[in-house]
């Protein structure tokens, strides 16, 4: 948290937020599978002003061959950042933030993934920040879902996830990045919607447990409403695909 | 399967047969943390520190307090680091280089319920606004890997600030001349966050798991909260997941074994 | 042989056997580009930037523009500096790590080209001689790498640099204070260096390889003309050779094709 | 050797040394071992004010494989500091002088060892430095010899050390921090007793012939004084095995 | 390109150049063969200023296998610069610039290697710069060159590089420093001179059409007079072997 | 057993017979060193420079001069450091990379034998006491490994530096401005230390061992002794142990085959 300008207020007299929101409104949110030639799925996500890439590769071999198990295949995950992703330019290769990051995005897509169909290989996850602007991390994880979906690789559920917060004393649904920086707390969290499953849960800031409690929910909320939006994005794919195959018959 | 991994699948059978009765493998209960013995003042050199042992995990913490510029976006404040070495004298399984991944998630998760509780007051450790403040240093020297390194680097940690003493300092605006003097404070504490961590096994709730249970665990869950009832970090690790009413009971019983904790770091004092 | 070595050469048989028809096999002629896409503005957060796509090739670029020192033997000079990031997302044959040489080349190619045909005017980035400069930062993100890479990132480092927007600032020499103002000039420009790749293949000087043709090269050549037709870069990469005459016949394509490519980069400002 | 303090005087008039000690006294000295539950064999040592943690895991398997040894085992030495452990916190990972010491103290043990005894496998040492104060090497080296004893690997001899040096113009024994810092000779010594053989011997400083052969004899003393000490932490703890096995009965 | 002193003339008005050159003049070069006993083959050139040893070690075996080629071997280059080698001490390790050179230095050798006669091994050539005046690229790869003859590595032809450059509006042979800090545009150049294969070629400057043509035609000249010295240099090899041999006799 | 390994062991079995028999296996007696030569003034771009062949081991010293800022606990006095690259063209043994515990042993060695006796007159190289110092580089360019490097290394080093010339330099304190001039004083040399390098195999002390004999060596000992017959440097290196005896008769030898080395350095400049 920054220290905040002078008179900055986040929510108005009307209730609304600085970029026009009301309280538990999210981001407009785009999402399109299959961007990219090389990898076996991807997915771009534009969420406000994020800017999400994600790709998936495998099954695959693993190199050395003492990572692989016996039993299932391995998840690995990397989330990162471009230089040019944040307003001060970000030295490029991984921070000790997207060590962490990477770690717990893996921890929330591998519930959702059927190891054990894929022993001794290995699913590499990349997530590429084009531009940054609070809840990069529940945005690649829905970004990483619809790539995994796009590879074919074979899951429980589509992992999906939001951010909940609270901002001038109020709990609220997906901050942006003023919110984030002059904001009480920010509530990430993934989840597997057809169980309700939480697979990423993590909070930075501070909180009563009322408060607590009340980001989770409204977190989960909005990430059903993002799950519908992954589910829209898959369909429109597979639309396009049946258009294809049907015109080239 | 490698040998590991088939003793892994043994423990774990083990282990769930034992929680379907409603045992833990070590006899204690499912909200029972093992023995917790804290000793503050080992390191004379450090500005303060504390050794942890909670069970067979053993955990040194050394504080350094030493001067050097504020961010520049929060001139009047100062700046505490966290930092974990998971040596390889303290596993087989830790190996040397760099903090990996598991060192750097426990030092942030350590360091966010500390920072975001407010728990040093870091306003207090200004010597000159935008130019010279306080620099505190937590260093995590894990010693002995049994299980629960979060909860014992999280009580070593405030164990070790709330007997950090910070050399009084002269300094000079005009000539920048900074004096050391021989005169110690007490580092400015507001608050005592403390984390407490479940392991989640089938659909059994442990705290403080053990190595043992760690190896076996489908999902991890911290929460840290203060005297306050506060929460000032949350972190869902591993894989696995967890139902909305297993959050709800890791977030009340975090406030009640949080309180028990944070009694014993008191009388460690 | 592996797999992949047995499809290499395959894929080479059916390529040069194409190739003595005349043809490439996606059908292109010997000095087709593919068609190039580019998209500008694209990064908010950045001063300037650029996503263009050649075929399947994409790559985005940022501009940074921020201030620092110039170099001692450069005080009346800006300061430029390009980065390749060959993230694995972008192929299966990258990995994760500090730039390797093919980053490295194609970095220093890219800069090359733009730096000694001073197309940015870095002595109007001078904000205090000896103290204070500009410092341009050239960062080429490759997205999803289907061959000459270099092309498609020279391209989009001048697209980017051409829309890049460089705020003003107020320097105050006593006080060494500086102010970021809320007005923006354009980055100026001199000139429009663009690269021109060719892939030698048995005797064939192709334009624009693809992944396939660039996968069974002999050598690659890279020439870098703007548009007053000065060579500002060359460089012959990996193994191979070239005749006298094929380096003669790569610089004046170059430079015919050169402008083919500065034209659309010029349409999409 | 940094620059003295004005009036700084090392040895007084009743030639005690700074801390009270005569010329030729160790500081205090405790072992104890099995300190660890991880470690196939640990020690604690306090030796003044240096604090030390050895532990010794192996033999064990050794990755990659072709560092592997057909004929014998290898030994592998890592001396770290912990951050806090020195005046000026102490940026972690190693820096030269931990590397030159993790290669001499291996040099120090390693003839000890019956490394024959376990072809391609690796014994591991770890020595952590909790608090440093001049001598770490001789008392890691004390501390890691105590833990491989503790780990039960088949040794020669029990590897001893100590330090001699030279301060205001004298030969004495066991440095401390000021004395290594403002003295003009440090001489850490490792041996063998049994058949007095040295194993580490290194100088620092500018002595003339007589004062290094001295410096050394000295050393050579102060190593046996402490191989009784170790001696000693050993007997101390297969009493108590041998209690607890008594008790069990 | 450095901000250039005032007044310098790198050509003065009898057409000389500052260290007295003419347009198309080559620095003094010596070279000399076999210079190192551990290389399998070695060589040492000066060139100017430029003080420069190869060497060659090769075929050898592999590590880690993956990186053996079963149909042929593979070629590693380094190219490194001593700390001294230049006028403000150069930190040791690789920089972004000995990355590039090492890259270009493989290019311009490999297609004088019949690397098929030596499957799954590598051929390791190494280039010290002791110290460097302009042109260390090109002088790397005769000196490189003459290793690998040395080696006896069968090769199609004998490498040979040289640069040509632009100073005060002039196109001339062999840059020196001074003349590359403050010159127009360098184009070294390498080639195989039996059938004018162009191997190396590189451009740093800025050139109309004709000039760079212009220049790589003079450079093509400079490297066939070097390739007339390195035939020198092995010939005197070749007759010292052959002395001795006749010696032993 | 490797190849490698057999060879070793027929080498050592070679070695040792001959040894019993009083010799060898390149003739030598145990205290002779093998030919020394030495070239200074070789590398015209450094300060000081020598070139010096030991039997088949080859090492060029460069000596740089900078200007720097002292250690903030010795502001009177100049600063030198050393570093060792073993560049893998003069060992197949070495590798790419930074300096690995053989060449920060050698460097440190080296190091200590020239710093503690004090060889150069570190306080007259101030400017400024306080703020700005020489910096004396001494880098040892490993060039061909033939056994011995440490001696050989601590003579290219002391060669160098008593051939090493300082540019004059004039600083304006106000200022801050450093003008160096292009007049030249030689480094100032109190001392010249100089290693000497025993191996032990089985009962037999060899002074400077050749690449065979340190491949079956047990143990390692160096001495650096200077003119006046102080000790200012001591190690032993690798495995393997040393009598008592042992050690005083290498001191002796130390300080003797010093004195002969010394004269050879003399000779040199």
């Amino acid at each position: 948290m920054m220290g905040r300008p002078e008179g900055l207020k986040l929510i108005d007299e009307n209730g609304r937020r600085i970029d026009g929101r009301k309280k538990y409104e999210l981001r407009p949110i785009s999402m399109e599978v299959n961007v990219l030639k090389n990898a076996d799925g991807s997915a771009y996500v534009e969420w406000g002003k994020n800017k999400i890439l994600a790709a998936v590769y495998g099954p695959r071999e693993i190199h050395p061959k003492h990572l692989q198990r016996p039993d299932r295949g391995i998840l690995r995950v990397r989330y990162n950042m471009a230089p040019f992703s944040v307003e001060d330019r970000k030295k490029p290769g991984p921070d000790r933030r997207s060590v962490e990051i990477s770690k717990v995005i893996r921890g929330a897509l591998e519930p959702a993934l059927i190891l054990e169909m894929f022993p001794r290989t290995a699913v590499d996850i990349f997530i590429e920040v084009l531009q940054a602007d609070a809840g990069t991390r529940v945005a690649g994880i829905a970004a990483a879902s619809l790539a995994l979906a796009d590879a074919g690789i074979p899951m429980r559920d589509i992992v999906s996830a939001c951010a909940a917060g609270k901002i001038d004393g109020e709990i609220v649904l997906d901050l942006n990045k003023d919110e984030d920086n002059y904001g009480e707390a920010d509530v990430p969290l993934a989840i597997m919607p057809m169980k309700n499953d939480i697979t990423l849960l993590q909070m930075d800031g501070y909180l009563t447990r009322e408060e607590f409690m009340e980001a989770v929910r409204l977190a989960i909320k909005g990430a059903k409403a993002v799950y519908q939006k992954q589910r829209e994005a898959l369909k429109r794919k597979y639309l396009a695909v049946a258009e294809e195959v049907a015109g080239n018959e | 399967m490698s040998d590991q991994e088939v003793m892994a699948s043994i423990m774990r059978d083990h282990i769930m047969n034992l929680l379907r009765e409603g045992k833990r493998i070590d006899g204690r209960g499912f909200e029972d943390y093992r023995e917790i013995e804290i000793k503050t003042n080992v390191i004379e050199k450090a500005e303060g520190s504390a050794w942890v042992k909670l069970g067979d995990t053993q955990v040194l913490v050394g504080i350094k307090v030493d001067v050097g510029e504020p961010f520049p976006d929060l001139p009047e404040s100062g700046v505490m680091t966290t930092n974990v070495e998971l040596v390889p004298l303290a596993s087989p399984t830790f190996e040397p280089g760099p903090p990996d991944e598991n060192a750097i998630e426990l030092a942030r998760v350590v360091d966010r319920g500390i920072r975001e509780s407010h728990a040093i007051d870091l306003e207090k450790l200004v010597i000159s606004p935008g130019k010279l403040v306080r620099v505190v240093f937590i260093d995590v020297h894990v010693l002995d890997h049994g299980g629960n390194l979060l909860d014992a680097s999280g009580i070593a940690a405030m164990a070790a600030l709330m007997t950090t003493k910070v050399p009084r300092v002269e300094y000079n605006e005009e000539t920048g001349e900074l004096t050391k003097l021989d005169e110690y404070d007490p580092l400015p504490i507001n608050h005592i966050p403390v984390p407490v961590t479940f392991a989640k096994i089938g659909t059994a709730m442990l705290v403080d798991p053990s190595l043992d249970e760690e190896m076996v665990m489908d999902g991890r869950l911290t929460i840290t909260t203060d005297e306050t009832g506060h929460v000032s970090a949350a972190q869902k690790g591993e894989s696995g997941s967890f139902k909305l009413e297993e959050v709800m009971y890791a977030l009340d019983t975090a406030v009640e074994k949080g309180n028990y904790v944070r009694e014993i770091i008191k009388r460690s004092l």
